[in-house]
């Protein structure tokens, strides 16, 4: 039992009492005096050049205050790409060319969204249209349609990806075994509930102040200053509460851009919320990818070798493709331990909207292809796929040279306890035709080591304030996008400063405000903010020992301790002091002096990708309608390892709502386009689980262990839950009725295909 | 986009003297849970929506040797309605299960027959239930069986100055079984295909004497499985023949491919949905 | 959205040419054909009333005819949009006639709409489900309106 | 088009507003009066995000014609807690976790609170069937679930 007061105990969220009365505040609340509506005018066609914008005709509706175009923008690319150029190839508003069906070419700010609306039926724009592509692979032959003119650009392919280690070839050629298959991953849409928005208004000074829904304040006060042409300090960043994100807000977007173009041009508040239709068709996708992969093993099941190939299905633009690309070649070597592995990965533009970063950024493609040929090999070796993978599986200490060093690992215990409590050597191949049960396991990043813009370095920054109003505030530029940050700076505050949960304020999220950070993605907050909010407290306690010793005056050197709102001498405990007397003595007294603790940190020879990995094993349970092919989820087990857990409610509802955004990417959920125009742009179309549709049985099995490197020894539980669920529901199919679909996602007309083409093949 | 009047009516009359009034440019709404969505995608432009959710007259349920369901009944209603459990029990139990509580509180039977998509979940039912279609107009009012109600794909029979004013279904025979089926891939979402199966028994249980099939989600409009009917007509209810009248459907349909499922797919489902609910309406058939 | 149809016609390869490439004869053919404008050589301008089940829109569309081999070949293509914008379209026709002799005449038309908008995303289901009509009915018109004798 | 006075009733309150008659609920509540608690996700009824009671039934705001609730009693999520004490379903829902964004919450809450005035002993069936139109991407709804069935006992008890 660790001797913590707040730390890994189920907490009400900080920002709770907001969000179950209404109260709180998301950027389509905010309201402004004088506001005006924002909307977007889009291209039409999938490729298109623009001969001509003409906006006179909105321009002169009445209730117009503002169009903009092409015209009125600095024309420069933008995006996170700043450390590598050649990747930057997205404008503000589209001026050469459009390159998918809803590619941005001018907005309007009005009165009213009605006029605001009727002023898009105003703009007139002629277009010479160009053949346009929307399959990678047809877009990767000669004589395809060069969607983008870039010196770095070969047959559309706009960035390549490398990863190899140890003797490929030669391994291969002395395995006694090897495997190829070949699978197919679709796009699916993060459908965040709140939609991307904005509320900008510009200032006499000049200066934009903007609301906007986002993952990454820090980045948008950059890309927009940059955008505008203006100074950083000319922008400042207010990231109210968010209504989802998963990976779908980490770059500006146009609603960003055009609320504060258009809020200088009109000289009033501007708000610009997109419709679900244009979240859907116009904002970003996880990754579609044809991934190719060959692994050779030995009788006994050890793995040697593994070759993996992909081409990305990138649409328009890079997006955060070209990380996806990378990430998906490294973790297809995750969680298990392969000494010769070699990925060549392919980043390709097709006339769709832009794939990019979407939880798990590249994880649920890599794990999903790894685990179900890992299944396939067991069964070829007729291992038990559980044994399997436990024999493969990393360990502490695992190094793969150059690229990372994993310190804590509890993969096989997460292994060994997901198949106890789930009875698995009992049921897996034991269960009656039409019952299955199946499992995947996954290593994800705690926060990337690295940083796309201007610098290498990935971030964190804290600064803590103690004030006689007896309240401890913290100022984090992490991002608070639902996942839970601010609780968990919160508790981590309060515990190394030994105060309350309800003595500590946090707030997050205001360029103007907090210390810069890198924000919320690649799962950093916990592990890299974390830390520097307790280097912060660290710093504060410090001071306030100084205070208390001098008003105790210890006769000898004793250690202090704070815990419990008190300060004491650690070997005499029953000698301290009131903890806020302590404040009060230090700012009223005769020194005035402020207490502020400051906190930073930032990842140094860690690798190439992140200090520390989770790790976790997950396990399925379906039963399938033999005659319409429907799944039906029974139950799920997953024991994740993040190290010491900081919220057991967090975390548990990390899992769970992981794993069903993954049923649903799995079973149901599919961005359909036909010829660049996605056909199901809504939630009548698009299926997302509904309450009826999730396991009756959830259990989350926490396994803690110890990361060096981590606050507390705290690690990731957010994207990384995402990538095992695609992976151990098709497993857990076969195991049902023996069919393997390697095309995603597994839809109950896919499975009964299978299940009648393998009884015919049965009869043949 | 969503600019146009709106009229709001309390009675029969004043609906219909709009109706004639504004003929085509006006448009009825009731609950308008299909109807907004159409609106607000700019897919039409009315001048004017006549309201008519207040109209008491067309609203609730008469229950005697038929049930009447008025209009305007709102799907909850009929979800709330233990009185129809003694004979009409699965037009609660599709209820229950229809959309969300959301829209099945604020949604109206009439409406949901009047955008007439042929996905929708009471049209099989009702129509396995024998049930029959009230319309009023100028001319007065006019009835018909409600397979004969929808004409095409999000059509109907109504002119511009007709209403919809009930559905009418008569108290099963005796010796009869009803029940509903319908498949989706997502829970709580709109159906891909529906089957409504009324099946009669003989006196003596030995034989079918009469059974309707009705289909929704596989063709323009719902339809009624004729052939598969017959096949199952005057049989012995052995698991067989339903089986058979199961295999015979989906020849009598003409479903539609779309993102959801293939035409190839959708006609395997309507052979299991009518195998089962044959199955179920069977059972309850013997159990009376 | 395709729309496809092959169909014979009882009368003279050049009649049914002469018929099928002047929107004044043809459009008429056409469900929802309000009107037809010649802008210049081989330009034109339609108006159609798409009636779709509850959906109803004019849809206003600018059309020229890009490649012509009299009398077996045509090829066109076009643009156009509601009045609210709710949907735009690109159309390309091709129409191509085989003399079967004995003044019979074998006519292959393919239409492929591209519909972008809301009149897509929304109208996709119910477009699909009238398209096959849409193309029999275009058959049916074209055979009436020439068979008859004149 | 020209506005037309409303009538109805807000958590309580007579209101008396001006508005187009193309006007949906939701838009009145959060734009013509400030009421932003209930959200606009979807604006197409398929996530109940906005959902409130009418006459305590528990509807689409998005899906429901403004003048159509001429005279009618609306209560909204900001009408919930009473005299500055939270529902217990709010406390449930803070307890068991049953929200991360909370962008659904207002509407899952609305949802909850109809559910309960009916049926103050609901299964998990129950309550999963009642929310089956709420749409969550982020909890996976079993924490959701949870919170409800724990409210429902909490006021049970507090009845008894």
């Amino acid at each position: 039992m660790k001797p913590y007061s707040v730390l890994g105990k189920p907490i009400r969220r900080v920002d709770g009492v907001e969000k179950v009365t209404g109260a709180a505040k998301y950027t389509v609340d905010v309201q402004l005096p004088g506001m005006l509506e924002g909307r977007i005018f889009r291209s039409p066609h999938p490729h298109a050049k623009i001969l001509n914008v003409d906006v006179t005709k909105a321009r002169a509706l009445p209730g117009v205050k503002a169009v903009i175009t092409a015209a009125d923008t600095l024309k420069k690319p933008y995006g996170n790409w700043r450390r590598y150029e050649h990747l930057l190839d997205e404008y503000p508003l589209a001026w050469d060319k459009v390159r998918f069906i809803g590619d941005e070419i001018a907005a309007v700010a009005a009165v009213d969204e009605d006029v605001a609306e009727e002023a898009l039926t105003l703009i007139d724009v002629e277009y010479e249209l160009l053949p346009a592509v929307f399959d990678p692979v047809e877009a990767m032959k000669d004589g395809a349609p060069a969607i983008h003119e870039g010196a770095t650009v070969d047959h559309n392919v706009s960035e390549t990806r490398h990863i190899e280690y140890g003797d490929v070839d030669e391994a291969f050629s002395r395995c006694d075994r090897v495997r190829e298959d070949e699978f197919t991953l679709h796009p699916v849409a993060h459908a965040a509930m709140e939609p991307h928005a904005s509320v900008a208004t510009t200032g006499f000074s000049g200066r934009v102040t903007i609301w906007t829904s986002t993952q990454v304040p820090y980045y948008i006060q950059i890309l927009l200053a940059g955008a505008l042409g203006l100074e950083e300090g000319k922008v400042r960043v207010i990231r109210p509460h968010v209504g989802g994100a998963w990976g779908g807000k980490i770059e500006m977007f146009k609603d960003q851009y055009c609320a504060a173009r258009l809020s200088q041009m009109a000289g009033r508040p501007v708000r610009l919320e997109y419709t679900r239709e244009e979240e859907f068709a116009t904002t970003r996708r996880r990754t579609p990818m044809k991934y190719y992969l060959k692994t050779g093993y030995m009788k006994d099941g050890r793995l040697v070798a593994k070759e993996a190939r992909t081409i990305l299905d990138g649409g328009a633009y890079n997006g955060m493709g070209p990380t996806a690309l990378y990430l998906t070649g490294f973790f297809q070597a995750f969680p298990y331990s392969i000494p010769n592995y070699r990925y060549n990965g392919y980043h390709v533009y097709t006339n769709k909207s832009p794939s990019s970063s979407m939880r798990g950024f590249g994880g649920p493609q890599a794990e999903f292809t790894c685990d179900s040929q890992l299944d396939m090999i067991a069964e070829d070796l007729g291992m038990d796929p559980a044994e399997l993978r436990l024999k493969n599986s990393m360990t502490p200490g695992y190094e793969i040279p150059g690229y990372c060093k994993v310190a804590s690992c509890g993969i096989q215990e997460c292994i060994e306890r997901s198949m106890e409590s789930t009875g698995w050597r009992e049921k897996r191949g034991k269960m009656p035709h039409g019952k299955g049960i199946g499992m995947g396991c996954y290593g994800f990043m705690s926060g990337g080591v690295f940083n796309w813009i201007n610098t290498p370095y990935a971030f964190s920054g804290a600064m803590i304030r103690m004030g006689v109003d007896g309240f401890v505030d913290v100022y984090v530029g992490s991002s608070e996008i639902g996942q839970g940050s601010d609780t968990v700076m919160a508790q981590i505050a309060a515990e190394e400063l030994g105060v309350p949960m309800d003595m500590v304020r946090v707030t997050s999220g205001d360029t103007s405000i907090c210390p810069p950070d890198l924000g919320a993605w690649g799962s950093r907050q916990t592990l890299m903010t974390g830390n520097a909010v307790k280097m912060a407290a660290q710093d504060l306690r410090e001071q306030l020992f100084e205070v208390a010793r001098g008003m105790m005056m210890p006769n000898i050197v004793y250690a202090f301790e704070a815990k419990d709102g008190r300060i004491f001498l650690k070997e005499r405990p029953k000698r301290g002091v009131d903890l806020f007397e302590v404040v009060k003595v230090a700012v009223r007294g005769q020194e005035g002096q402020q207490l502020i603790g400051r906190g930073f940190y930032t990842p140094h020879g860690k690798g190439m990708v992140s200090p520390a990995f989770s790790f976790g094993a997950q396990v399925s349970q379906v039963e399938i309608d033999l005659e319409t092919g429907k799944v039906h989820m029974d139950q799920v087990t997953t024991a994740h390892d993040c190290g010491q857990v900081i919220n057991e409610l967090g975390v548990e509802g990390q899992l769970e709502g992981a794993f069903v955004m993954g049923q649903g990417y799995t079973l149901a959920e599919n961005l359909v386009t036909e010829e660049g125009q996605v056909l199901n742009p809504s939630f009548v179309d698009y299926k997302l689980m509904r309450a009826p549709d999730v396991p009756v049985k959830f259990e989350s099995l926490l396994v803690e262990t110890f990361e060096p490197e981590g606050p507390f020894g705290a690690k990731e539980a957010g994207e990384g839950l995402t990538n095992p669920n695609a992976g151990c529901i098709a497993n857990a199919i076969y195991d049902a009725v023996g069919v393997r679909i390697k095309d995603m996602p597994i839809t109950p007309e896919k499975i009964l295909k299978a299940l009648e083409e393998k009884k015919a093949k049965e009869k043949a | 986009m969503m600019d146009f009047d709106v009229t709001s009516v309390k009675t029969l009359d004043e609906a219909l003297k709009a109706l004639s009034e504004y003929g085509d440019d006006a448009k009825v709404i009731a609950g308008g849970q299909s109807l907004l969505n159409i609106l607000k995608q700019g897919l039409m432009a009315p001048e004017i929506l006549v309201d008519i959710k207040g109209v008491a007259e067309l609203d609730g349920l008469q229950i005697g040797a038929s049930i009447r369901i008025g209009a305007n009944t709102s799907h909850r209603t009929l979800e709330d309605a233990s009185a129809l459990d003694e004979t009409w029990p699965v037009l609660r139990e599709m209820e229950h299960d229809l959309a969300s509580v959301q829209i099945r509180n604020w949604g109206t039977m009439g409406g949901n027959l009047c955008i007439a998509d042929p996905t929708g979940d009471p049209a099989p039912v009702l129509m396995a239930y024998d049930a029959e279609a009230e319309i009023a107009g100028p001319e007065g009012k006019r009835r018909l069986p409600l397979e004969a109600f929808f004409v095409d794909y999000y059509e109907t029979v109504l002119e511009p100055e007709e209403l919809l004013t009930a559905v009418e279904a008569p108290a099963p025979p005796p010796r009869s079984g009803v029940a509903h089926e319908k498949f989706r891939n997502v829970e709580g979402d709109a159906p891909i295909v529906v089957a409504g199966v009324r099946l009669t028994l003989t006196e003596d249980h030995r034989r079918v004497e009469d059974v309707r099939i009705a289909l929704g989600g596989v063709a323009p409009v719902p339809i009624r499985a004729l052939e598969a009917e017959k096949v199952l007509r005057g049989q012995e209810p052995s698991d067989e023949a339903l089986a058979e009248a199961a295999a015979t459907a989906p020849g009598e349909t003409a479903p539609i491919p779309d993102i959801t499922a293939s035409e190839a797919y959708k006609k395997k489902l309507v052979r299991v949905l009518v195998h089962r609910a044959a199955g179920r309406a069977l059972e309850r058939a013997k159990g009376t | 959205m395709k729309i496809e149809e092959t169909f014979r016609v009882e009368a003279p390869v050049e009649r049914v040419w002469d018929f099928m490439v002047n929107p004044k004869t043809m459009g008429p053919c056409v469900p929802g054909f309000v009107s037809a404008e010649e802008v210049s050589e081989d330009v034109f301008d339609t108006v159609m009333k798409v009636k779709v089940g509850i959906i109803s829109l004019k849809m206003f569309a600018r059309t020229q005819v890009e490649e012509k081999r009299v009398p077996e070949y045509m090829k066109a293509s076009g643009d156009g949009h509601d009045r609210l914008k709710a949907g735009s379209f690109h159309q390309e026709t091709t129409v191509s006639l085989k003399d079967l002799g004995d003044d019979a005449t074998e006519v292959g038309y393919a239409m492929n709409v591209r519909v972008v908008g809301k009149l897509a995303t929304f109208g996709e289901k119910i477009m699909r489900a009238t398209a096959n009509k849409m193309g029999a009915k275009i058959a049916e018109n074209v055979k009436k309106a020439l068979e008859t004798k004149e | 088009m020209e506005k037309k006075l409303l009538h109805f009733t807000l958590n309580g309150d007579p209101k008396t507003v001006a508005v187009k008659p193309g006007r949906t609920l939701v838009q009145v509540l959060r734009e013509d009066l400030g009421m932003t608690g209930t959200k606009r996700c979807c604006n197409s009824g398929a996530c109940s995000s906005c959902s409130v009671l009418v006459d305590g039934q528990v509807v689409n705001a998005c899906s429901v014609l403004a003048c159509q609730v001429e005279n009618k009693e609306v209560s909204t999520v900001e009408g919930v807690a009473e005299g500055g004490t939270l529902h217990p379903l709010q406390e449930s829902f803070l307890d068991e976790g049953g929200l991360q964004c909370g962008f659904c919450t207002p509407g899952m809450i609305m949802a909850a609170q109809e559910l309960l005035s009916r049926n103050l002993e609901p299964t998990a069936e129950d309550v999963r069937h009642q929310i089956a139109g709420n749409l969550c991407r982020c909890t996976g709804y079993v924490k959701i679930v949870n919170s409800i069935l724990t409210a429902a006992k909490r006021m049970r008890e507090a009845q008894s």
